[in-house]
């Protein structure tokens, strides 16, 4: 009995783009394509664009080699070569001009290749980095950015006992935030990190709750944010807090499947004084 | 005796020939039983089918329905089926001879390198890439046209046959070629009058075999056709591979209908390589 | 070897065969080339726009509900002037993810496209698919005039498309909008239920009615010697009773283990929490819901482990099983095809008041976010974009998908829409708990838990060698699982460098866009969330013993 | 074997090289591309999407310790020797139509040999789980109606101890794990390949009618006249038909995968590397795995055939 065919190509259905797929000759390389490609996820595309450009030598060269270094942070496949030619772009950059837009954003993500992107992260030389940008650029957008870094960064190069010192101390970061939406992304940081330190709740109840006034606009993230002010409220024994926002998040979250379960906890807290 | 394949009952008159006539209708009965079922399963709608699968309905309620559907179903592609199967398979054999005629008639120089490209290519395991041969197709511009089903087919069907026509060819008496050679025949006549005579046999075989490959393939035409005036047998008999509810007795009557030709082109091939070529050639 | 007196006779038949044969080869190639050419030629003539809609719903509802509304649409286009023509593509779902990654990396993808997990995942939603976020917030303009005017498109969906694949965490964008909704529920034989249970007997509400309607059917089997088992079991339907009894098991132990706060605690918790000690197989829940799968399994078909899935529709269909639990897709098999009236109702579980089961369980599981059956997406080099937009508009607008759902019979995924008759029964519940976990907490446990799950049905001791034999392999999978999620984490939270690389340096030429600070901000967020949880996960790795 | 060739001659034959080159480019242009993909794809963490990671060896340092791979080679091996002894049917089969007197039969029992290749795979596969069915199958019943299951269970309790034949419980099968890779043995009875059976048909077809009449004259009994006459005729189609076999046994998983699910059954039992690397690709979704392991299998395959080539000699 043959079975068909097609049982030799079940793996086609995994297999991706072939990396051996040559890549389009570019006439006329253009920059602001490049960005346009890359904001679309397309880093591929990107890339060809950046590098055509930096050959022909068309567009502000540190703007092609920045535009080059980024997109090879991504590249597929991902390879030792791809990250060595940016990090050459982005140390180079740093060191012509380290105060113009080219070299700020070159020095976030020169620490982003030492967080992330290297086969083998090295988190302390990315913080000195990120702290580097923040004395230097502190009100830059990109250096903003670094902020949160900085502060998950040194929480988790920490001992547990030592980390609510560290927390304590990324407070005062909150005056270098100018717009409301980097605000809302420290307080958010500063929640999350709270909420997995003992003691440490009633100082996300309160980012938390920061965080909230200035409007979350994904309603799953707000979602999670209402329901965790709930519960750290009960947990730290701020009954009235807890059921105003379990009550908000009934009234708001209808479809969401805890909250059927929430309003039996809002009954069974009514019984209780 | 088995009557369901309608063959004829009279058993051949040579008696010391009965045991082993038993022996294959022994074999016979084993292996037509996934033909009987698919035979009785045709007759029968969907409901009866769920209350009994094995036993055949009585012969005055045979629904023919599922033959009205599986004609409306099947015809529209019978042609371009034919069409593809035939031309690809001709000249898949075509080629395969000459290459096993390469390799089985002298051990050429780097006839060994060149034995083990087309060694590795069977042994490697099923990670066939659809994506780059679709874009080959493309950058060919052979997109949308029966050629290209063509051509894969005939490239998926190579390596097996050359395997195989290569050890035949081998097996022929040397002496046959000399005396060709003598009479100044070249290569080409050689392969023609004497090996495509002498192999008919496992030339038929393989004619079935890579038609039948042929004939059911869906995937290769979903993905190079648009067209539906194009599609071939194979996508047309996918609409009854419903995940959910198979319709069985549909299912069964579209397949029996679908391979009504290719039981035809069997009976020819058969008659073709085993009787007609085979008596002509010297025999060894 | 040939027959001497036949000679003549069978060389002319031998030329007549050859005849028929070579005959009907030639015949079937000129059809087939004047088809090529016909084809060819007549493409060239017409040109009105076409829009191609691929799916593997080959099920004879969808594919009418789908021509339906094609035939509306046109119509509706027609009469606003503009001609349109939408054509159905449906391919088996063997091969679907085949032949839909090569028409996509091809640039030959159909204007329309159901999409699945496998092909859902983050690199190909972001490269070949259009994100519908944008459209999604308004409202959608069929539905004026309608119970959902003025809404926004999004909120018209019964599940407000939360489901799996119509919506993605990582790129958070929506990409695909949802035609239907599927549940599960437990069909019976009408005729055999009364003949068990007397005639005007009432249905179960409750799991221990659930197991008394089973114990009496087994009861009336040995008592009137048929074949009769109450629930049609196989490898298809067992893991859908399998998960529903597991999980609600594991409600209140599901809450117990929460971290974050949030009441959900993610399947890398749970594994963490496993391999740290907090949780294991011999916890009274997870015993509990073990002895559960036994106590049902005894009343499923004997050995249905091995069973495939025709088998337990044949049982069912035969009258030799009084139910079987499958879902909604299988309306039309099981209850038009059958020679007896077939009921449907919800599967009863087990709740806090439950005796045997109440300890560990809250009870009745919310559908709300059952997530949508079949998702439509737009790829991203699709033709006539703008008309295939519109069209999911149309199919999914209130009028749309009330046409579809009563073509079709499936359950309509737009709120507010009447469910047509025949799925009244399979209308998602939406008031109900959270469900708890099953022990397919990633792919390698699946594995383990898949291979090891025949002993819980086993008669000799079944909760104690399953539990000795899942423990030893337990370890390991959920490793292998924790340490690959590590790389998924640490590849997430590269993905996105590059994009925000480029969306930066575009704010700084274009500062006072406000979309795109929205998407900055958003995707650090995503980010630094995916590097506290890397961190966090490595440092709980790093301390469990190898 | 084909005639060695003197350098010179060869030259004077170098019309010969254009008979391989249209099959030769037609291949490379066609089939070669998705072999030079797995062997790409071994060397990366390549979860099937776009993003690909350069991890070298470390696939098949992997597969070398793994133990699963390992238990599934085993499996493999099991049933490539039971594959061995399902090639005597066929060859039986052959032999047998061959021996016909009547050129009409023998027509007629090629095509009914033909016809199963059109039936559908559904079919079989229903056919099949049906013999296997616990409750109402056939196997069973015939286990039971001769008394052979009272011998099983003896089997069972004093020497296997698998505790899986008893009184009163029908046999699982499909659901046990000790049973899982005697079914597969017993699977497709009476084991006769249609392709097989037609190879060696034209393998024999090739014996010249004087040497029955030779072996008629002294009075060589059937079995010795298969011996001396056909068997060493047919030697070179049973080695060919010998590597098919194993080719296809080991790169093969369709049964399993319909019968067992890509989890290879009940404790993984019917696991086979086929089907190890179906699952690791699309259970586990480690697409560079799966092809390491493809290359791994792939060196085994070419190590087997070039011995069978080497060892299994044809003297003719």
């Amino acid at each position: 009995m043959r079975f068909p065919q097609q049982m030799r190509t079940w793996l086609a259905a995994g297999c991706a783009l072939m990396m051996a797929g040559c890549g389009r000759q570019i006439e006329k390389p253009d920059p602001a394509k490049g960005w346009e490609q890359g904001s679309l996820l397309l880093v591929k595309e990107a890339w060809e664009e950046f590098d055509a450009a930096g050959e022909k030598g068309v567009g502000n060269p540190r703007e092609v080699a920045l535009g080059e270094a980024v997109m090879l942070l991504t590249l597929q496949p991902k390879v030792q070569s791809n990250l060595d030619e940016a990090e050459t772009h982005l140390r180079r950059l740093i060191e012509e001009k380290p105060d113009d837009d080219p070299g700020i954003f070159a020095a976030y993500f020169l620490a982003r290749l030492k967080q992330v992107h290297d086969f083998n992260p090295n988190l302390d030389e990315a913080l000195k980095l990120y702290e580097g940008l923040i004395d230097r650029h502190g009100g830059h957008p990109v250096a903003q950015a670094a902020v949160a870094k900085i502060i998950i960064l040194r929480y988790f190069s920490k001992p547990a006992p030592e980390r609510a010192a560290v927390l304590e101390e990324a407070e005062n970061y909150r005056r270098l935030l100018a717009n409301p939406d980097a605000l809302r992304a420290f307080h958010g940081v500063m929640g999350d990190l709270a909420l997995r330190l003992d003691g440490q709740r009633q100082r996300a109840i309160d980012h938390y709750l920061r965080a909230y006034e200035l409007q979350i606009p994904n309603s799953e993230s707000r979602a999670t944010v209402v329901l965790r002010i709930a519960r750290l409220a009960e947990a730290e024994g701020q009954i009235d807090l807890a059921r105003q926002f379990y009550q908000k998040f009934v009234a708001e979250f209808e479809r969401d499947t805890r909250n059927y379960w929430v309003r039996q906890h809002l009954k069974s807290m009514e019984k209780t004084p | 005796m088995n009557g369901a394949a309608g063959i004829p009952t009279t058993v051949g008159s040579n008696k010391q020939d009965m045991p082993k006539h038993v022996f294959i209708w022994l074999v016979l009965a084993f292996e037509l039983l996934p033909f009987y079922m698919m035979i009785q399963i045709s007759m029968k709608t969907n409901r009866e089918f769920n209350v009994n699968q094995w036993i055949p309905n009585a012969p005055w309620n045979w629904d023919v329905e599922n033959y009205r559907y599986a004609l409306e179903l099947v015809l529209p592609y019978i042609a371009n089926t034919v069409f593809v199967a035939v031309t690809g398979t001709v000249i898949s054999l075509f080629l395969a001879l000459m290459a096993a005629y390469f390799f089985a008639r002298y051990r050429m120089p780097g006839g060994s390198i060149l034995w083990s490209i087309f060694l590795v290519l069977m042994l490697m395991p099923g990670v066939a890439n659809i994506v780059p041969l679709f874009m080959l197709i493309k950058g060919m511009g052979l997109m949308n046209t029966l050629w290209a089903l063509i051509l894969i087919s005939v490239a998926g069907a190579q390596v097996f046959a050359i395997f195989v026509l290569r050890n035949f060819i081998e097996d022929l008496p040397k002496d046959l070629f000399e005396a060709a050679e003598m009479d100044g025949a070249s290569h080409f006549q050689q392969m023609l009058n004497i090996v495509v005579p002498m192999c008919a046999p496992i030339l038929g075989t393989l004619f079935i075999l890579s038609f039948l490959g042929k004939w059911n393939d869906f995937l290769m035409p979903l993905i190079i056709l648009r067209d539906p005036e194009l599609f071939t047998l194979g996508v047309g008999l996918i609409y009854l591979d419903g995940e959910y509810n198979k319709d069985w007795g549909r299912v069964m009557a579209s397949f029996f209908v679908a391979s009504i030709p290719l039981f035809i082109i069997f009976l020819f091939t058969m008659k073709l390589f085993v009787k007609g070529l085979s008596a002509g050639a010297v025999k060894g | 070897m040939t027959e001497p007196h036949a000679g003549e006779k069978s060389a002319r038949g031998e030329r007549i065969m050859n005849a028929i044969g070579f005959g009907l080869i030639g015949v079937c190639f000129v059809i087939s080339l004047c088809q090529v050419f016909v084809t060819a030629f007549r493409s060239r003539l017409d040109d009105t726009p076409v829009v191609r809609i691929a799916h593997w719903q080959l099920e004879a509802g969808i594919r009418q509900g789908i021509d339906r509304l094609a035939e509306e649409y046109e119509k509706a286009l027609a009469e606003k002037g503009k001609k349109v023509k939408i054509e159905q593509l449906p391919i088996p779902e063997r091969i679907y993810g085949n032949w839909l990654l090569t028409k996509l990396v091809g640039g030959e993808a159909p204007e329309i496209v159901e999409i699945r997990a496998e092909i859902a995942n983050v690199d190909r939603l972001a490269r070949f698919f259009t994100p519908l976020t944008r459209y999604l917030d308004e409202p959608n303009p069929y539905n004026a005039g309608t119970p959902l005017e003025g809404k926004p498109w999004r909120d018209t969906f019964l599940d407000a498309l939360q489901g799996t694949v119509t919506y993605s965490k990582e790129l958070l964008d929506y990409y695909a909008v949802g035609f239907n909704m599927f549940t599960s529920r437990v069909y019976y034989n009408k005729e055999l239920f009364a003949e068990i249970m007397g005639p005007d007997a009432v249905l179960p509400r409750t799991f221990d009615e659930f197991v008394a309607l089973c114990e009496a059917t087994q009861a009336f089997g040995k008592r009137t010697g048929r074949t009769v088992v109450p629930i049609a079991g196989s490898k298809y339907t067992a893991p859908i009773l399998i998960q529903r009894l597991m999980t609600n098991q594991t409600q209140k132990l599901k809450i117990a283990l929460e971290t974050k706060y949030d009441l959900r605690p993610s399947e890398e918790d749970l594994a963490l929490a496993y391999l740290e000690g907090k949780w294991s197989l011999r916890d009274p829940d997870i015993q509990s819901g073990l002895s559960l799968l036994n106590g049902v399994g005894r009343h499923m078909t004997k050995g249905f482990t091995q069973l495939q899935r025709e088998d337990s529709a044949f049982a069912f269909l035969q009258g030799r099983a009084l139910m079987i639990l499958t879902g909604s897709w299988d309306v039309k098999s099981l209850t038009e095809e059958t020679t007896f009236p077939v009921g449907v109702f919800p599967l009863p579980l087990p709740t806090q008041h439950d005796a045997k089961y109440g300890a560990f369980a809250f009870g009745q599981v919310s559908e709300a976010a059952v997530g949508t059956g079949t998702p439509f997406a737009l790829p991203r080099d699709g033709k006539n974009f703008d008309v295939a937009l519109d069209f999911l508009k149309f199919a999914t607008s209130y009028h749309g998908n009330r046409i579809f759902a009563e073509e079709s019979g499936w359950i309509p995924a737009v709120a507010k829409v009447p469910v047509p008759e025949r799925v009244q029964a399979f209308k998602p519940i939406v008031e109900g708990f959270d469900s708890g976990f099953d022990l397919n907490l990633g792919p390698e446990h699946k594995i383990s838990y898949t291979q090891n799950q025949y002993l819980v049905f086993e008669e000799f001791e079944p909760l104690r060698r399953f539990t000795e034999k899942q423990e030893q392999d337990s370890r390991d999978a959920l490793l292998m699982d924790s340490k690959r999620r590590l790389k998924d984490h640490a590849r997430n939270a590269q993905r996105f460098d590059s994009p925000l690389g480029a969306l930066m340096w575009l704010r700084s030429q274009r500062p006072g866009d406000r979309e795109l600070e929205r998407k900055i901000v958003e995707i650090l967020g995503r980010q630094n969330g995916i590097e506290i949880v890397l961190y966090e996960s490595g440092e709980r790795l790093d301390a469990v013993k190898p | 074997m084909a005639l060695p060739i003197s350098k010179r001659k060869a030259l004077a034959e170098w019309k010969l090289y254009l008979f391989v080159v249209p099959s030769l480019a037609m291949i490379l242009t066609f089939s070669y591309f998705p072999a030079f993909s797995a062997v790409y794809h071994s060397f990366y963490d390549w979860r099937g999407g776009d993003s690909k990671e350069w991890v070298g060896a470390e696939n098949f340092e992997r597969a070398a310790m793994d133990s699963q791979l390992g238990y599934a080679f085993v499996v493999v091996f099991i049933l490539i020797i039971a594959n061995l002894f399902k090639m005597v049917p066929s060859i039986a089969m052959a032999v047998v139509i061959h021996r016909l007197k009547s050129e009409k039969w023998q027509y007629w029992y090629r095509v009914l040999l033909v016809v199963p290749m059109i039936v559908p795979g559904l079919v079989t596969l229903f056919i099949w789980k049906f013999f296997f069915d616990p409750n109402f199958g056939p196997l069973n019943a015939i286990l039971d109606v001769t008394g052979l299951k009272a011998g099983l269970i003896w089997l069972d309790a004093h020497l296997l101890g698998w505790d899986v034949f008893a009184e009163g419980r029908p046999i699982p099968w499909l659901s046990s794990p000790h049973l899982i890779v005697p079914s597969m043995i017993i699977w497709g009875f009476p084991w006769i390949g249609a392709v097989g059976v037609l190879i060696f048909l034209a393998g024999l077809q090739s014996i010249g009618t004087d040497v029955y009449e030779a072996a008629d004259l002294d009075g060589v009994t059937p079995f010795q006249k298969f011996l001396y006459i056909e068997f060493p005729l047919i030697l070179t189609q049973v080695r060919l038909m010998l590597i098919l076999m194993m080719i296809g046994t080991l790169q093969g998983f369709g049964l399993q995968l319909l019968l067992l699910g890509p989890e290879g059954g009940p404790s993984g039992a019917g696991m086979v590397p086929g089907l190890y690397m179906y699952n690791r690709a699309f259970s586990a979704g480690e697409f560079g795995y799966a092809c390491a392991i493809g290359m791994i299998l792939f060196v085994f395959i070419l190590v087997l055939t070039f011995i069978n080539n080497k060892y299994v000699r044809v003297q003719k």
